[in-house]
């Protein structure tokens, strides 16, 4: 059976409120009733029942929220990253309440507002009976009547003083385009701010600037032209090995070798050739081919000059190690490698 | 892998014999590529040199003294300038307990100059200008800080860095004395002496403890700096 | 037929007690909210001028864009030069910007304060400015928020400083008291726009009532559909009380936090415990000034002298007057501690403020807060008077942006070692970059003022309704009904 | 994970942190090196690669430190000092660490060039075949009359292949002049020591008179004396060295003296007499010392001293006391005594002091170096002020063909008194041979870039080398940057095409003449072994019994000086005029180097300036404040520089350092400051020197003074703090 929405027009709280006792009388019940009006009447000036008020309670919720975003923010990044600054303990209790507090009243607010949003049930995009001169000042009246009462209504909103009346049949529910469009809307934007956020955070989206200071003079000679080494000098370490020519003076493989090219196997070569210098490693997958598997055959066939020249001037994908290892651990290393074979 | 034990690396500046020949300057100008900035800079107060002598007049003419103190980085135990960075680019290393600085971290608030008492950090105004071929003579080991980035003495972190994983590969423990800063190895007079003073045989150890002549920089401040200051001493002559 | 009671009170007939009737006349001249007019023609009053845009509008708009746009232009070239461009140099770290911005977030104090405080407190006289002072609040909030991006070095890393994940798989450090600077000042500024919004809300619905094209249009989806209904008003009233009782305190704990940024520090001048309260007292100071000159301008600007009068004036001045006392004990806090201490770097601080060559910045700061209100604003008619209050307020301005520049450039030129002692003085870079924040707000002020109702139209009506007038003996006395709550 | 090329940079920079990690944790994710960038440990802690160490010998002063050049990749990236090397120990002083910006000076000429037209900057490059066409005709249109004008810091092979060049030519012998060398008075010390220079060992002294040397700032081997300085105050079982220093203004010795004794400038030689004269009168000390201060004590008045020396007659009585009574006493001759007419007299006096205390040739005193192993290796020597005169004589006589410049800069050396511009004109081809066109090369014809010192080959026979015999290697530490030929290879071209010169100079090349040279080193020892271990450690070096002859010492008594003679009126310039060595720039070789540049000078903490120290008594008569632009104005000449106020000066003294005012030698030298050597005037045919009197006129301008000090309190108003330049 369908409703009828009857809006009347006072100019003064006090025949509203007479009113709307009538209407009570007449058997209307308060929640059929809605008053609108420019000022914030209380409900008492108008003989309503005191409305539901929950925002203060959502707020409360959105204070313990609050709470617990601050606990990760502080406990959660110090305990993350346990980095010693100025011989503070790695959680501070201080500094801890500063955020705590922040971020309650953060929480508390927030919710205020959207407890007020959820209430209200804002935002509200569908026309809705409503008459422009509420915000003048004038106090309307909303009874939602059954047709059969309707005329009866509004005869009595008449006689008490209402000056304007609207009356309309309520309509089924239908989805809101509009509102959906809000939402749409709201939640793309934050969608969008976040991805550029995260984009720009990830460093997918660069921003042209000498940003990490990793692309700078001191190392990009890495990549330039390698400068030769002076005719005939001669390094404190001693003669350097001439460019193709397997060394003169290779180091006896005895443990002390051996141990010292595992350290500086673990060190220079296992970054690709994996610890057990079998090729796997974390970081092979990032490499075409893939590092060689050290202890195998072909590999362990090849003898001490040839990969010792391997070392020294890199083969396909791997550099030359020559500024690395000097003469003497390149052959502690191959020493080492010798030990690996299956 | 090894464990590498703890360290609490130490300075210690003789200024007896601190003959404020600049030596250390220039070394640290050229191991930590710290850039020079132009005259016009300078006139604003914007120099950089992460080590500098500190000159103080004292008395009037004639009986006039000057004093030479070498002051870098403290690399306080307990930083005034580490806890107000929000970015962590600035932090304590508890295992040599240094006081790190992370350039690409920076992102250059500055707070940690306010709060240096030392006032021994520097910031870049304006991207460091190596022309041409200098930029060769740029140690590879040492980042070279953009513009907006804060800067200062680590006492060489690189060099010990590099010590350290010689030893591991020799398997043997850091020697005393092997560990040098581009200052401390520079300087003629060997008024600079670095050390671990958790090291009991060290030179550093040895010339601190029980110094009647040591102190340290503004030592009431709590920061507990980890340079040692030996003040000048007196000669046995009749004046 | 009618009865007194129902006649709206735009119609209420003046007392039939004729002998009255010239204190009538006064109390309604004296009081907005004793001169009820016609709910139209105060619609009207607030919604007419939005529409005004006379030559000299343009001209300021255009004006005060072109300083923001230069601000945009001096920013960009800081960023690809480096901040060498400025007049910083080594122990001054701190200059220019960092005064804006303690300046700025201390004018966005007052307009909290004013509008929360004082709606807690039910006075009545702030409810036609409550809101010209959230909006210069959030404005003021949003030039201070800019100011730590445009003076730390690799602005375009900022964004290091926020709690996200990033690439660099590390997250900012809690230690420091820029990162609970920016934790207030996020709360405090996401909550002030919140807390204005709320506020808002009847008035966009009313001026959605009156307008029409793309006005209507926004002020539709700005309204949220409200339509004054029993229960919005009520969710309303408890949302607004949550802001303003929580507000308060975070508003107090941003310039606590603010001054912390430098009571943390070692650097002698700055390490004061009395820096907090000392700090807020001294954003109410000069916030409240502002929130005059705003006051003063809008109502030129837009005619707003129905509801702007000498009552608001005249409190703000009393306002005034009392918060330069507070700041002046604080100060002499601040001063009389070291002074007694006579610590060496405090004692030459102290020389170089008051005999020194900061001596001029000192004495004018002394006179601009303490001299000049402690003289003039005892005065009902300095404080009514509309050219003397807003000279007052512009030269506390310059007093308070003295005192931060003392505080900062000035104070960190001195410190133990006087090797690195240091003068600072600005460059035009940051100088310009400085009026152009101010133009900002000025821009960001005269744009909303266009759009948005600048007086709290419910507000006033509300006030309107539950004031009155009330004989007492042979008096007419203003009184106010205290509906229960 | 797609795969992706990882460059080699990309590969030495995560193997560097998996080197770090595995060091550092052992457990930590590699890919985060691949993609990210490394934000959660410093870069500091990953080390790209290992470098390679060179042993060379330093060529920024004429000491002849041993260095190690550290290599990465074929750059050189750090000088330090060889460890190995017994002069100094590892240790190295900031010009020597400053070579790197030699060898990688952006202003560096990249090839021969020839300019048109003296003083025009037009150069126009050329090849090098032209080049040594172009020097061989030259050459050999100038006969005999050619002059090869070198510096001090030349290689010793180098020295012997102008030496045998000129011979063979029947050139005259090449002359050895630069200002280092020149204003720190080596022909005086050398001249007065049995031709050699002394070298004062402080190490184990007691007590050190030093009349104005400032052997802690740029005389003789600052680095070593720096080593000295650190034993004298920590010397075994706790003693400490007393050091007293007589000089009018305070140097950096000054600084660290213990007595600081501003005399007035010029009575220096008088002091040390009345010192001397003290310990006869008074007998103090042991008796040998008595006897033979009697013997050797110049009749002197000690009360006219005193007067005449600002120092009391009580004070130098005490210091005659000390000076006597302590074990080990040492006196220094300084700089300003070298260089004033009277030089050697003065220098007589002191060393009068050194016999008195029985150090003179002693180890552990003022010591004697050996003379230089073989006969082969040379050192270049030193000429007389009275010889580079003759020489600009000849040039001006028009009886020069050719004028080979070779490390010296007489351009900017010399006064402009000294007329060697002018003389200049008159030589009808000038080849200068510096790596940055610097004021001679201006004047110049042709200009053959030599490979700078890091890129050379040599050998320097190290003296003093207090107490050892030593010679210093020099080898490339990194190939040559530019295309420029080696000195010695064009030498040894252009002689293969002079039929004179061809017999005396039979060399393939460089290398191969100076092997031969240090072949007699090797004894008994396999040579190209020992030319390997040569240059792997950085020299040859053994310890000798030193040379115990002591210097002469005339047996009548040392004649009183009379006073030094001042140029200009007392009236018409009131002041006297010290000039001073700047430890970083030095003679002005510093100046095309930043590092030397922009590292403050220690006393005033100034940088990149030229400026003029004057006492505040003297500042507040004249009115001037610190940064005013006064003139200085002498006999000889004048200049302009901003007036930084020196409180450890004499008021009767004005101080101001070398080093700047060139008009050319690269961007960071030039146009910079003023050039106070042209207040000077060169005695004609005396040993040097002369000091002249100035006068000082405010000139009303002000200039803001680059110091690293704050200067806060010196200036006054806030402007005038924030912008001292205004």
């Amino acid at each position: 059976m369908a409703e009828v929405q009857i809006l009347g027009l006072f100019h003064e709280a006090t025949p509203t409120a007479d009113t709307i006792g009538i209407l009570r009388q007449l058997g209307v019940p308060d929640e059929k009733i809605t008053v609108m009006s420019g000022i914030p009447y209380r409900p008492e000036m108008l003989g309503r029942p005191r409305p539901r008020r929950r925002v203060a309670l959502i707020s409360l919720i959105g204070a313990g929220l609050g709470l617990l975003t601050g606990l990760f923010l502080t406990f959660g990044i110090f305990l993350l990253y346990p980095l010693e600054q100025g011989g503070q303990p790695i959680t501070p209790i201080p500094p801890t309440l500063i955020i705590l507090f922040e971020t309650i009243m953060l929480g508390t607010m927030w919710a205020a507002f959207f407890g007020l949003l959820g209430e209200n049930r804002f935002p509200v995009f569908k026309s809705q009976l409503y008459d422009p001169r509420i915000t003048e000042g004038h106090i309307g009246v909303l009874a939602e009547v059954e047709a059969a009462l309707a005329d009866q209504v509004e005869s009595i909103l008449k006689d008490n003083g209402a000056h304007h009346l609207r009356r309309e049949t309520s309509s089924p529910r239908r989805t809101d385009v509009r509102l959906t469009a809000f939402w749409a809307t709201v939640a793309g934007a934050v969608v969008l701010l976040g991805a550029v956020t995260l984009l720009i955070a990830y460093d997918v989206l660069k921003i042209r600037f000498p940003t990490n200071m990793a692309e700078q003079d001191s190392t990009a000679y890495l990549q330039g032209p390698r400068r030769s080494a002076p005719a005939e000098a001669i390094p404190i370490q001693g003669p350097v090995l001439i460019d193709g020519q397997p060394a003169s003076e290779p180091v006896p493989a005895s443990a002390e070798s051996v141990q010292r090219g595992k350290e500086l196997f673990s060190i220079t070569c296992a970054v690709c050739h994996g610890p057990a210098g079998d090729g796997n490693s974390p970081l092979s997958g990032f490499f075409t081919p893939r590092p060689v598997d050290l202890t195998s055959t072909p590999i362990q066939d090849l003898t001490d000059s040839e990969i010792y020249l391997v070392i020294t001037q890199g083969r396909g994908g791997m550099p030359n190690m020559a500024e690395n290892l000097g003469p003497a651990e390149r052959w502690d290393v191959i020493n080492y490698v010798r030990t690996l074979a299956k | 892998m090894p464990e590498l034990p703890e360290r609490k690396w130490t300075m210690v500046v003789n200024l007896d014999t601190c003959t404020g020949c600049n030596a250390c300057v220039v070394a640290c100008h050229a191991e930590n590529n710290v850039p020079i900035v132009s005259e016009e800079e300078v006139v604003r107060g914007r120099a950089m040199h992460w080590i500098r002598i500190e000159r103080y007049w004292e008395g009037e003419w004639p009986d006039v003294k000057a004093r030479y103190i070498p002051v870098m980085c403290q690399q306080c135990e307990r930083a005034p300038c580490e806890p107000v960075c929000p970015v962590y680019a600035t932090l304590h290393s508890q295992r040599e307990n240094l006081n790190l600085q992370v350039y690409n971290r920076c992102v250059g608030t500055r707070y940690c100059q306010n709060n240096d008492p030392y006032k021994v950090r520097f910031f870049n105004f304006f991207d460091p200008n190596f022309e041409g071929l200098l930029k060769e003579q740029l140690n590879p080991d040492v980042t070279v800080r953009s513009a907006g980035v804060m800067e200062k003495c680590t006492f060489c972190v690189q060099r010990i860095r590099r010590s350290e994983e010689q030893a591991l590969v020799a398997d043997r423990p850091l020697r005393d004395g092997e560990v040098v800063p581009a200052c401390v190895q520079a300087c003629p007079t060997s008024a600079l002496v670095f050390g671990d003073l958790k090291d009991p045989e060290s030179e550093a150890t040895r010339l601190v403890r029980g110094n009647q002549r040591k102190f340290r920089l503004l030592e009431e401040l709590g920061a507990e700096p980890q340079v040692y200051y030996l003040q000048s001493g007196h000669s046995a002559v009749n004046e | 037929m009618e009865t007194t009671h129902d006649v709206p009170i735009w119609r209420r007939p003046p007392p039939e007690d004729t002998e009255l009737s010239h204190q009538l006349e006064h109390e309604r001249r004296q009081h907005l909210l004793l001169d009820p007019r016609y709910p139209l023609d105060i619609d009207g009053g607030v919604l007419k001028p939005m529409y005004r845009h006379t030559w000299r509008f343009w001209l300021v708009t255009a004006l005060l864009a072109g300083l923001v746009l230069l601000f945009g232009a001096i920013w960009t070239t800081q960023m690809i030069l480096g901040l060498g461009i400025t007049g910083l140099n080594r122990p001054v770290m701190w200059a220019l910007y960092i005064v804006n911005f303690v300046y700025f977030i201390g004018i966005g104090h007052a307009g909290t304060f004013i509008s929360a405080a004082l709606r807690v407190l039910k006075i009545e006289w702030r409810r036609p400015i409550s809101r010209a002072a959230e909006t210069l609040t959030v404005f003021a909030l949003i030039a201070a928020a800019m100011f730590p991006v445009v003076h730390v070095g690799r602005a375009w890393k900022a964004y290091w400083l926020l709690p996200i994940p990033t690439q660099r798989e590390i997250w900012p450090s809690y230690h420091s008291p820029l990162i609970w600077d920016f934790t207030a000042i996020f709360t405090y500024l996401t909550c002030s726009i919140l807390f204005a919004y709320i506020g808002l809300l009847p008035d966009l619905a009313m001026a959605r009532d009156h307008t029409i094209g793309w006005r209507h249009r926004l002020y539709e989806v700005l309204a949220l559909g409200w339509r004054g209904t029993e229960r919005e008003w009520a969710n309303q009233e408890t949302a607004l009380n949550v802001f303003s009782y929580a507000i308060i305190p975070v508003m107090f704990s941003v310039h606590t936090i603010v001054s912390w940024d430098f009571a943390m520090a070692v650097q002698p001048g700055w390490h004061s415990t009395v820096f907090g309260p000392y700090f807020v007292i001294g954003a109410l100071f000069s916030g409240a000034g502002a929130v005059i000159m705003a006051l003063v301008l809008i109502r030129k600007a837009m005619h707003l002298e129905y509801f702007l009068r000498d009552e608001h004036f005249d409190g703000m001045g009393k306002f005034l007057l009392l918060l330069s006392l507070t700041w002046a004990y604080f100060y002499f806090n601040d001063y009389l501690v070291p002074w007694y201490g006579q610590e060496p770097v405090e004692k030459v601080l102290h020389q170089l403020l008051a005999t020194g060559s900061a001596a001029p910045l000192w004495f004018l700061m002394i006179f601009c807060n303490v001299v000049l209100p402690w003289t003039t604003l005892w005065s009902r008619r300095v404080r009514t008077s509309i050219p003397a209050i807003f000279t007052i307020s512009v030269l506390i301005q310059v007093g308070m942006y003295l005192e931060r520049y003392i505080i900062i450039p000035v104070t960190l030129g001195r410190n133990e070692f006087p090797y690195s002692w240091g003068v600072y003085l600005p460059n035009w870079p940051e100088s310009l970059i400085t009026v152009g924040a101010f133009a900002l707000i000025g821009l960001l002020y005269v744009l909303f003022s266009r759009i948005f109702p600048m007086i709290p139209v419910w507000e006033v009506y509300e006030g309107q309704v539950l004031q009155g007038l009330r004989r007492i003996g042979r008096a007419l006395v203003p009184t106010k009904a205290e509906p229960g709550d | 994970m797609t795969a992706q090329r990882i460059s080699r940079r990309d590969f030495l920079r995560i193997s560097a942190a998996g080197a770090a990690l595995s060091v550092l944790t052992g457990c930590q994710n590699p890919r985060r090196w691949v993609t990210l960038e490394p934000f959660v440990s410093p870069p500091e802690q990953q080390l790209a690669g290992v470098p390679t160490w060179y042993a060379s010998t330093c060529r920024q002063c004429p000491a002849g430190c041993g260095i190690v050049a550290r290599i990465m990749n074929g750059r050189a990236v750090k000088i330090e000092g060889n460890p190995a090397h017994p002069l100094n120990r590892g240790k190295l002083c900031a010009r020597g660490q400053a070579g790197l910006q030699v060898l990688y000076n952006p202003d560096r000429l990249q090839g021969p060039v020839r300019q048109e037209g003296r003083g025009s900057r037009q150069f126009q490059p050329l090849s090098w075949d032209d080049a040594l066409l172009s020097l061989v005709s030259k050459l050999q249109a100038a006969g005999d009359k050619v002059v090869f004008w070198l510096g001090s810091t030349i290689s010793g092979h180098l020295y012997d292949l102008f030496q045998r060049f000129a011979s063979a030519i029947n050139a005259p012998d090449p002359l050895v002049f630069d200002l280092y060398t020149a204003f720190n008075g080596y022909p005086t010390l050398i001249q007065a020591n049995q031709g050699q220079l002394p070298a004062y060992e402080l190490g184990q002294a007691d007590v050190v008179f030093s009349f104005g040397a400032d052997f802690l700032g740029a005389w003789l081997s600052s680095t070593r004396y720096g080593i000295e300085f650190g034993e004298f105050r920590n010397q075994s079982l706790g003693k400490r060295g007393y050091l007293v220093q007589f000089e009018p203004r305070m140097s950096a010795t000054g600084a660290k003296a213990d007595r600081w004794l501003p005399l007035r400038p010029g009575a220096e030689g008088l002091v040390a007499q009345a010192i001397a004269r003290l310990i006869a009168d008074q007998g103090a000390g042991p008796t040998d010392r008595v006897e033979r201060a009697r013997a050797l004590a110049a009749d002197v008045d000690v009360g006219s001293i005193a007067e005449a020396s600002g120092i009391s007659a009580e004070e130098l009585g005490r210091l005659a006391q000390i000076f006597a009574q302590y074990d080990r006493p040492l006196a220094i001759p300084g700089v300003p005594l070298a260089g004033k007419d009277q030089a050697a007299g003065i220098i007589a006096a002191v060393q009068v002091l050194n016999l008195i205390a029985g150090v003179a040739g002693q180890p552990g005193g003022q010591e004697l170096p050996p003379a230089a192993p073989g006969l082969l290796l040379k050192r270049p020597a030193i000429s007389s002020m009275e010889r580079v005169r003759q020489v600009i004589d000849q040039m001006a006589g028009g009886q020069v063909g050719a004028l080979v410049v070779y490390g010296a800069n007489p351009a900017y050396e010399l006064p402009d008194q000294a007329g060697f511009a002018g003389a200049l004109a008159k030589v009808p081809f000038v080849v200068s041979s510096t790596p940055i066109i610097d004021e001679t090369a201006v004047l110049a014809d042709l200009i053959l870039p030599d490979r700078t010192y890091l890129e050379s080959w040599g050998y320097t026979v190290v003296t003093p080398g207090f107490g050892e015999m030593i010679v210093s290697s020099q080898q490339p530490v990194v190939g040559p940057v530019f295309d420029n030929r080696s000195l010695a290879d064009v030498l040894l071209a252009v002689s293969r095409e002079i039929p004179l010169a061809a017999g005396g100079l039979p060399w393939a090349d460089e290398v191969a003449f100076l092997k031969e040279s240090l072949g007699q080193l090797a004894g008994s020892e396999d040579p190209e072994r020992f030319q390997a271990d040569f240059q792997q450690h950085g020299g040859w070096w053994q310890k000798t019994a030193p040379a115990l002859e002591a210097p002469e010492t005339s047996p009548e008594k040392a004649r009183p000086l009379s006073p030094i003679n001042f140029l200009g009126d007392e009236q018409e310039y009131p002041y006297y005029l010290h000039l001073f060595m700047p430890t970083l720039l030095s003679d002005g070789r510093g100046a095309s180097q930043p590092w030397l540049q922009g590292s403050p000078d220690t006393n005033t903490t100034i940088s990149w300036q030229t400026w003029v120290e004057i006492s505040p008594v003297t500042a507040k008569r004249l009115g001037v404040k610190q940064g005013d632009i006064v003139r200085v104005t002498s006999p000889a000449g004048e200049l302009e520089a901003p007036v930084y106020l020196y409180p450890a000066l004499r008021p009767d003294t004005i101080a101001i350092p070398l080093g700047q005012g060139h008009t050319d030698f690269g961007r960071y030298a030039q146009n910079r400051g003023s050039n106070p050597i042209h207040l000077l005037d060169v005695e004609a045919g005396g040993a040097g020197w002369v000091t002249p009197r100035v006068r000082i006129t405010p000139t009303g301008k002000r200039a803001a003074l680059a110091t690293f000090e704050n200067q806060v309190g010196v200036t006054e108003g806030f402007i005038n703090e924030a912008f001292p330049g205004r």
